[in-house]
């Protein structure tokens, strides 16, 4: 009994010591960590939309399908809204393909960024590299409505070769970002002012506007 | 001289992977990269010095029958300790090690030197020899990096390596390759050695 | 609901599978994979172990550190649990199943230090599995991790009279074996 | 005269002492290789045929890859007499040229006839050594690395030049794609079509296309079903195969696409398409890598069909038959110690005290 | 900051208590006792597992010692030092008694055949293996006593001290020989046997036929003929069953037999070109006390009479050595013959 | 007819069997024999002669060393001028007694008598001082098959007139020769052992004999004649019970444990001699055969005969073909020898002189793993197992797997592409697992 209670007070001494050393730890990493996180999401929103300043959370409530669609709204620095940044995550080969689609306020793509994916090394994780990037690019630049489909289905997409699930996927993927942003549409225009307004989402946009502007 | 012998035993006479073929979960798993390699090596360096220096501290306390559990939470404090801090202060790092950085916890060589080293020798050895398996430990992995990264993205530490970059055997980064690599290196070790021997 | 719980199995025995997918659990993967009375006792220690522990620190990790915002101790505690459920369920077979404890007991203390079955706890919160999909992640990493060590065993039994070149004799052609069948398993990626 | 005799005088040449058996069969393990070269050689002709002097030089590199291997290996690295006369390097560095496309660089052919005999045998210690079929073994490796060159399919009939060769969708491929877009099967259905008739429309084959091997792309050896089956009609007389595997891989997949797809052309489809032909008489029969016993056979054959049905229906790839041979040779030591003969005197009948 | 610690603190303090009572209380309740004794002698045991004591590895030794009293020195490897720790740990010795020097063995093999076709029945050409070898016809060699040499003690040799040498005879390396006796085992013809390491002249034949018919089967087969018995000085020298057996206890290790035999059978380690000694008398230092004259057994010893200096007839003198030892001036030493 | 029965696994190599229209020999008396003390499987006889003793044909010149034992006769007359060690034809110097023959000495004469009528026990009490064991190679001692446990009652006996083996024809023509002796000889044993069947057993290569043997038992309600698929190893016991009786003999055990005795049919040839004359057992009917032999055929010659001799006396070697292997048996389960100075055996069923072509050593190369010797296995082992394991001094293993059912036959060998030495490396096996079985019930008791 003596026993039981020394080998539990030692690992109780042990464990308290390894907890004031975590918590420290922890009280110093935290903010670090988070400042990281939204650094990296702050820096690819503005990557996919460069002509937003600010970024405010919005939401979208599509009341036929009972459902809550977030994004965010890029604000240019002279209080206009920019365009949308909707984060979307199509099914790929291995899993969901989460990336970030910048469209302006007209409809155009911006912009997008893989954020994460369990692709194929080399095969579909090609979607993030210049190979497809830049002719997607070059696509969205110098049509208007190009239809979102790889070209072996009959779209403008020049799809990665010997990827053809991961190619059609991001498409699906854009597709679907457009899809939304036609549902918000009418709520950037209306009145772009109200959307900077919301008090919940504010105090981060302004937070990560000055970091942004730091740089 | 003996002090040098406690730090650099670990690097080729005892190197924990190819020798005592410990702590090879890691050692496969973040090995498509040099700089993962780097990374997961100074991660569990760090790691290996403040366990081994901290139990052999306390090694003449601890009631026998709960040692472990003990060196357990020692090491999984370091562990969570490095944790943190890599995620804090190189992100990209971080994600790309993912959950290898927590399964430090568990590697074999940090509790195998805890129980087999630590556990009976002073700090000052203790700590000498934690670096030397930490070294070890690192150059292992980063052998193996080399060749997964050379050949399997035609790089090294992200830079493009000319001839290779052209068409890199994509297999090498993947789960096979590092497989593949990992024997292969032992054969080529003890081949080596075995010819050594008889010359 | 049930297709997913049925995909995660499935997933996590063929696609994800531990050893061969995720590198995980390699230290007994190669050092028990000797014999097929073995890898079996083993494999369904770790099973059973996994399952265990996969209930037990989703617990935690849902009960008690989650509540207290304390998820930075994880690591340490997911490690402390799983460190005295093994050696707890060891003291109680060797006391109370002592044939059990021959066959299967005597490899649970290498568990202690089996990175698969802290991976999959760590993975289970990762992915926000909920109670059930945790279980059933565990139970299904806990099978792949059989399946891959009994043919592993059944391998290198046949390996073992073998004319292996000297120099690729024991751990290396283990290796070799174990990177051509994750090559072979890649066969099931996109399955689900 | 009392002693022990020493019958060794000078006009008796010294006597030829071996163990029983005096006789042998007179099979030997390079008749049987050089055997299985010979049944192969129908499918060579077809795939030449099909894909030009292209097709030659991919096989002539991917041999002489494996022949190098298999050279350089024993020489330099375990100096071991060379065996390269038996014919198993040779087989190999064929088979592996059989499943990869005609447009495979060159160089790639040769990695793969390297790595097929590096890894996939040598590394065991050489013929009857390895677990893996080795010419899979390198088709895996080369389908991971260089996925893009190894699913450029060209179309058949055009010759060397490869700079401007047209590509094409091999048939199992195009049904993989088919089926996954849901759009399009709705499209397919709603046009009172079915899946079968849309692929071989689209891509203007018949079935007797496909059991003759012309007029679409696919691999070089495995085109032809006509040859292989003249090629493994030749094994089996020579009696190097049994029929047990072959059979038992092609009716579960027969079998499984009938009653997953509902139709005799379905199944058909699956039978004739892709490497289930070749993986049936020439993979899944080499002996180095199947079971032992007959009863063996059957479930290693059953196995093979099944992972292969899976994987073509289910899984990402389009053809399964490579990665399910890997698997179910990963089993074969287990079928080995689980599915052996009747041992004489173990019948529990027969227990007469 | 001050709750988060204080909470962490708590938390793990907690779980850290509750697992270490549960675990403690556990240990106590589902207690399974090994004997220690076992574990310290498995701790002093050499740990090659070689099986030379006929038990599974040695941690099987090792119980079987604690539990059925099987003596430590069934372990052929093991140190005097090691053994006698674990007698004393098991209460079978007195610390601090003093025991007898042991015999350090090593492996002898116990033929000499030459590799010459005419003493050979036929080439062969099946499993290299001795055992196997002796299945076809008695195995390739026409003497039955001869070393197969295919090697089947090397391969049961746990510490590579036996190679087969080029007369495809094994040769035993005795610095790393632990007599433990595999070799003797796995040697079907029986040649191999553990000898006292420090004793040099061997008898390396093993061959019980006639003398004739080991004359027919091998140059240097034991033909009985007795001579090395009669010029051993020490009595060390036994012919039994055609075949010469040297007493290893009584052997001084002179090589009077070596000189003698006339088969070549009997053989001076490390000399093979020994053709005996012979003892040489210090003239100066010769007092003529007669000594040498009355121990010489072969009245090889010049002058009988008592301050006359002696001399040796070297024909007759054996290189025993009987006279040097008793010599109470030392002024008699052994040479080499040319 | 009734239809050939067989057993499965087996192969059936090429008959060579280009002696079987010789009509048997008999070859002249010998002019030396040698007479080894251990002709048979069990303990070894006693020799009773010493050098320069005088003998005369058909005396006991080695007594019985045990039960399991069978005394030697002098197969001359003459004088003893050896005693001691001598070559067996298995290699090993042995214990033997040579005779020089006197040639003045009259052979002996028998008189004959009904054995039939006689008393099972004097029945076996003849056979026993005789020294007849069973010549089908084996050598076991008949009067130990003929004394089973009372408790064992044998309802069958089977005469083994299969004769498998490629090459020999020595039964053939023993049966189509003398098939009364035979049959008397089966009718003995069923006396002794109280069997209500008899049946012999023949290859469906010797249509011959089987219709020789179906005429002569068509007045024989309890004898039969079973004709056989031709497959080796058919004359195997227990493929042999297999094929007539469909009965299994349980690993381990004996065909008297299934109710069965098997006897060869030259040793039932044998049995009438020792019984209805009193006759030992002196000589026996040996096939010459090879590409070396001058004149092949079916001799009948003095045990003793050393095999050079023999050879002279059956027409000698051809002069221009150089001999290359000599065989003792047929060439599945017989060996070489090294020296033709040895003699002829009591189970000595042929001699081979084969050329350079015959004696063709196959090429070892590595396993392929073809599994053609798990089908031809008569035994349903696994001989690539079997073999790896016994490489690698997997004692206990090779046990569990049935080692020690293997019958030595040589049917995997024979199969085998890479052409390894399996049959030399089972009786390896064999040896060290017996011996590993001691070793533990030694260590267990």
């Amino acid at each position: 009994m003596k026993d039981m209670l020394h080998m539990g007070l030692f690992l109780f001494v042990i464990a308290a010591v390894a907890g004031v050393l975590l918590a420290y730890t922890e009280s110093v990493t935290a903010p670090l960590i988070l400042e990281n996180r939204q650094k990296a999401e702050e820096l690819a929103r503005r990557e996919v939309l460069p002509g937003a300043d600010k970024f405010n959370e919005s939401h979208y409530a599509d009341t036929a399908a009972s459902q809550t669609y977030s994004y965010s709204t890029g604000i240019t620095s002279k209080g206009e809204v920019a365009g949308v940044v909707i984060k979307v995550a199509p099914k790929g080969y291995a899993g969901p393909i989460e990336m970030v689609v910048g469209i302006d306020k007209t409809g155009k793509i911006n912009g997008y960024k893989i954020l994460s994916q369990k692709e194929t090394p080399g095969l579909g994780t090609k979607l993030s590299t210049p190979v497809f990037s830049e002719p997607f690019k070059k696509l969205v630049a110098e049509k208007a409505t190009p239809v979102l489909l790889v070209k072996k289905d009959g779209g403008d997409v020049d799809g990665i070769t010997a990827a053809t699930i991961s190619s059609r996927a991001f498409c699906k993927g854009v597709s679907e970002a457009l899809d939304l942003f036609r549902k918000v549409q009418p709520q950037l225009t209306a009145a772009p002012q109200n959307l900077a307004l919301p008090a919940a989402t504010a105090d981060t946009a302004s937070q990560t506007s000055t970091t942004g502007g730091n740089q | 001289m003996n002090k040098l012998t406690e730090l650099t035993k670990g690097i080729w006479k005892e190197n924990p992977i190819f020798v005592i073929s410990l702590g090879i979960c890691p050692t496969l798993a973040v090995t498509s990269s040099m700089t993962n390699a780097l990374g997961m090596g100074i991660a569990a360096t760090f790691v290996l010095m403040g366990s081994n220096l901290f139990i052999s501290l306390i090694r003449n306390l601890v009631p026998g029958k709960i040692r472990i559990p003990v060196y357990i939470m020692i090491i999984a404090t370091f562990v969570t300790i490095i944790d943190k801090m890599i995620a804090a202060f190189s992100p990209a790092l971080s994600s790309s090690l993912g959950i290898f950085i927590p399964l430090i916890v568990v590697n074999c060589i940090i509790l195998g030197r805890a129980e087999a080293y630590a556990s009976k020798n002073g700090p000052v050895d203790s700590l000498l020899d934690a670096i030397g398996m930490g070294i070890g430990f690192t150059i292992a992995l980063s052998c193996l990096a080399f060749f997964r990264e050379l050949l399997g993205e035609g790089k090294l530490y992200g830079f493009p390596i000319p001839f290779f970059k052209a068409d890199p055997a994509l297999i090498m980064i993947m789960a096979p390759g590092g497989f593949v690599v990992f024997g292969l290196l032992i054969a080529l070790k003890r081949f080596m050695e075995a010819k050594g021997a008889t010359k | 609901m049930s297709a997913s719980i049925i995909s995660i199995f499935i997933v996590a025995i063929f696609i994800e599978n531990f050893v061969l997918n995720q590198i995980l659990g390699l230290c007994p993967f190669i050092g028990v994979s000797n014999k097929i009375d073995s890898a079996v006792g083993m494999g369904l220690a770790v099973t059973f172990v996994m399952v265990m522990a996969g209930v037990a620190t989703w617990s935690i990790q849902a009960f008690l550190l989650v509540p207290l915002k304390l998820e930075y101790l994880q690591t340490i505690s997911f490690i402390l649990v799983i460190a005295s459920l093994v050696q707890f369920v060891e003291m109680v077979i060797r006391k109370t199943a002592p044939a059990l404890y021959q066959s299967l007991g005597v490899f649970l203390p290498l568990i202690t230090t089996n990175c698969a079955v802290l991976g999959v706890a760590l993975l289970n919160i990762k992915k926000n599995y909920g109670l059930v999909e945790s279980a059933v992640n565990s139970f299904g990493g806990g099978l792949g991790f059989f399946f891959a060590l009994i043919i592993m065993a059944g391998i290198r039994e046949r390996l073992d009279v073998s004319e292996i070149p000297e120099a690729m004799r024991g751990a290396p052609i283990a290796f070799v074996t174990a990177g051509l069948l994750a090559t072979a398993f890649m066969g099931f990626s996109g399955l689900v | 005269m009392n002693a022990i005799s020493t019958a060794t005088t000078s006009s008796v040449p010294r006597l030829l002492v071996t163990t029983s058996p005096h006789i042998q069969s007179g099979l030997s393990a390079s008749r049987v290789m050089w055997d299985v070269n010979l049944a192969m050689l129908p499918a060579l002709v077809m795939a030449i045929h099909n894909f030009g002097l292209r097709a030659a030089l991919v096989i002539g590199l991917s041999v002489a890859g494996a022949v190098a291997a298999e050279f350089l290996i024993q020489k330099f690295l375990l100096q071991k007499p060379s065996t390269l006369s038996d014919g198993s390097a040779v087989v190999t560095g064929i088979l592996l040229a059989f499943c990869v496309p005609a447009a495979l660089p060159l160089w790639v052919a040769f990695v793969g006839g390297f790595v097929a005999i590096a890894l996939g045998k040598q590394a065991y210690g050489g013929l009857g050594q390895n677990i893996f079929n080795p010419a899979h073994v390198a088709r895996a490796v080369l389908l991971a690395s260089w996925p893009v060159y190894m699913t450029t399919w060209l179309k058949p009939g055009q010759g060397y030049g490869i700079a401007d060769a047209v590509t094409t969708a091999t048939p199992l491929g195009l049904l993989k794609e088919t089926a996954r877009d849901a759009q399009l099967m709705g499209k397919i259905t709603a046009e009172g079509g079915n899946l079968i008739s849309y692929v071989m429309e689209k891509l203007q084959i018949t079935f007797s296309d496909l059991f003759l091997g012309i007029n679409f792309s696919g691999s070089l050896g495995e085109t032809s079903k006509l040859a292989l089956i003249i090629g493994g009609i030749y094994l089996l007389i020579r009696g190097h195969i049994s029929w047990h595997g072959p059979v038992a891989m092609t009716a579960t997949v027969f079998a499984g696409a009938f009653i997953v797809g509902g139709s005799f052309n379905y199944a058909l489809f699956h039978l004739l398409t892709g490497g289930l032909i070749i993986g049936a008489l020439f993979m899944i029969t080499d002996m180095v890598t199947s079971p032992m016993t007959n009863k063996g056979h059957l479930l290693f054959g059953f196995g093979c069909g099944a992972i292969t049905l899976l994987i073509r229906l289910k899984g990402g790839y389009p053809e399964g038959v490579c990665y399910s041979i890997l698997i179910m040779n990963a089993f074969v030591p287990l079928i080995d110690k689980f599915m052996i003969p009747k041992r004489f005197g173990t019948s529990s009948q027969e227990t007469v005290s | 900051m001050l709750t988060q610690i204080v909470s962490a603190v708590l938390v793990l303090g907690v779980l850290g208590f509750i697992f270490g009572a549960i675990l403690s209380y556990a240990s106590v309740k589902f207690e399974v006792k090994i004997d220690p004794q076992i574990e310290k002698t498995l701790e002093l045991l050499p740990g090659a597992n070689c099986g030379g004591c006929g038990f599974p590895g040695c941690a099987a030794m090792a119980e079987a010692i604690v539990t059925k009293g099987v003596p430590v020195s069934t372990c052929p490897v093991i140190s005097s030092l090691n053994r006698i720790k674990i007698e004393e740990l098991l209460g079978l010795r007195k610390p601090g008694e003093v025991v007898k020097k042991p015999v350090v063995k090593a492996a002898l093999i116990k033929c000499n055949g030459l590799d010459t076709a005419e003493y050979k029945k036929f080439e062969y050409m099946g499993v290299p293996n001795c055992q196997a070898a002796v299945l076809l016809q008695n195995g390739p060699w026409l003497c039955p006593h001869r070393c197969m040499g295919l090697g089947s003690c090397v391969a049961a040799c746990p510490f590579d001290a036996i190679k087969i040498g080029p007369q495809h005879l094994p040769i035993v390396d005795e610095d790393k020989c632990t007599a433990c006796g595999r070799c003797v085992l796995a040697c079907p013809k029986q040649i191999i046997e553990l000898v006292d390491k420090e004793k040099f002249v061997h008898v390396k034949c093993n061959s019980v036929e006639r003398g004739a018919d080991t004359r027919k089967v091998c140059k240097v087969g034991c033909i009985g003929c007795g001579l090395c018995v009669k010029v051993c000085a020490y009595d060390a020298i036994k012919v039994d069953n055609n075949l010469a057996h040297i007493d290893y206890e009584k052997c001084v290790g002179c090589g009077a037999c070596v000189a003698k035999c006339p088969q070549k059978t009997i053989i001076m380690e490390d000399k093979p070109q020994f053709k005996g000694r012979v003892a040489l008398i210090d003239q100066d230092a010769c007092i003529g006390c007669t000594i040498c004259h009355k121990v010489c057994k072969f009245s090889a010893v010049n002058g009988g009479t008592p301050k006359e200096k002696h001399s040796i007839i070297s024909d007759k003198c054996v290189g025993c050595g009987l006279c040097a030892e008793k010599c109470p001036k030392k002024c008699i030493s052994m040479v080499d013959k040319a | 007819m009734l239809e050939p029965k067989s057993f499965s696994g087996g192969l059936h190599p090429p008959d060579l069997k280009a002696t079987a229209d010789k009509t048997i020999v008999n070859l002249p008396i010998p002019a030396k024999v040698i007479l080894h003390v251990s002709q048979h499987i069990g303990a070894p006889a006693k020799p009773t002669q010493k050098i320069t003793d005088k003998v005369v044909c058909g005396q006991c010149i080695a007594e019985p060393g045990g039960f399991v034992s069978a005394p030697v006769h002098a197969t001359i007359s003459g004088t003893v001028i050896g005693a001691g060690n001598f070559m067996h034809p298995f290699g090993v110097p042995s214990p033997a007694i040579v005779i020089e023959r006197s040639p003045d000495v009259p052979e002996p004469t028998y008189t004959t008598e009904d054995g039939l009528s006689l008393p099972a026990e004097e029945i076996k009490k003849r056979i026993q001082q005789s020294g007849v064991v069973g010549l089908g190679g084996a050598t076991f001692p008949t009067h130990v098959k003929l004394s089973p446990p009372e408790t064992k009652h044998i309802d069958t006996i089977i005469l083994n007139g299969v004769e498998c083996e490629p090459a020999l024809t020595a039964d053939h023509r023993l049966m189509l020769e003398e098939p009364d002796r035979i049959i008397n000889g089966l009718k003995l044993i069923m006396k002794v052992l109280n069997s209500e069947k008899g049946i012999i057993g023949i290859e469906m290569n010797k249509p011959d004999a089987i219709a020789l043997f179906n005429e002569k038992f068509k007045n024989e309600k309890n004898l039969s004649v079973q004709p056989l698929e031709v497959k080796y190893p058919q004359g195997g016991e227990k493929q042999l019970i297999y094929a007539c009786l469909g009965r299994e003999i349980p690993s381990g055990k004996l065909p008297m444990d299934v109710g069965v005795v098997v006897q060869n049919v030259a040793s039932a040839a044998a049995i009438s001699d020792a019984v209805n004359l009193q006759k030992p057992l002196m000589e026996r009917v040996v096939t010459l055969a090879g590409n070396c032999a001058a004149k092949p055929g079916n001799y009948r010659v003095r045990i003793g005969t050393p095999v050079g001799d023999f050879i002279e006396m059956a027409g000698g070697l051809k002069a221009d073909i150089p001999l290359k292997k000599v065989i003792m048996g047929g060439p599945m389960m017989g060996f070489a020898l090294f020296d033709l100075n040895v003699p002829i055996i009591k189970g000595t069923s042929g001699v081979l002189c084969w050329d350079e072509t015959q004696a063709k050593v196959p090429v070892q190369t590595a396993c392929l793993r073809c599994g053609s010797c798990i089908r031809a296995c008569p035994m349903g082992l696994l001989p690539q197992q079997m073999k790896q394991l016994v490489d690698h001094k997997k004692w206990e293993k090779v046990d569990q797997i049935g080692m020690l059912d293997c019958i030595e036959c040589g049917c995997c060998a024979y199969a085998c592409p890479a052409g390894l030495p399996l049959v030399q490396t089972f009786k390896l096996g064999k040896k060290n697992v017996m011996a590993e079985r001691k070793k533990s019930a030694a260590s267990k008791g």
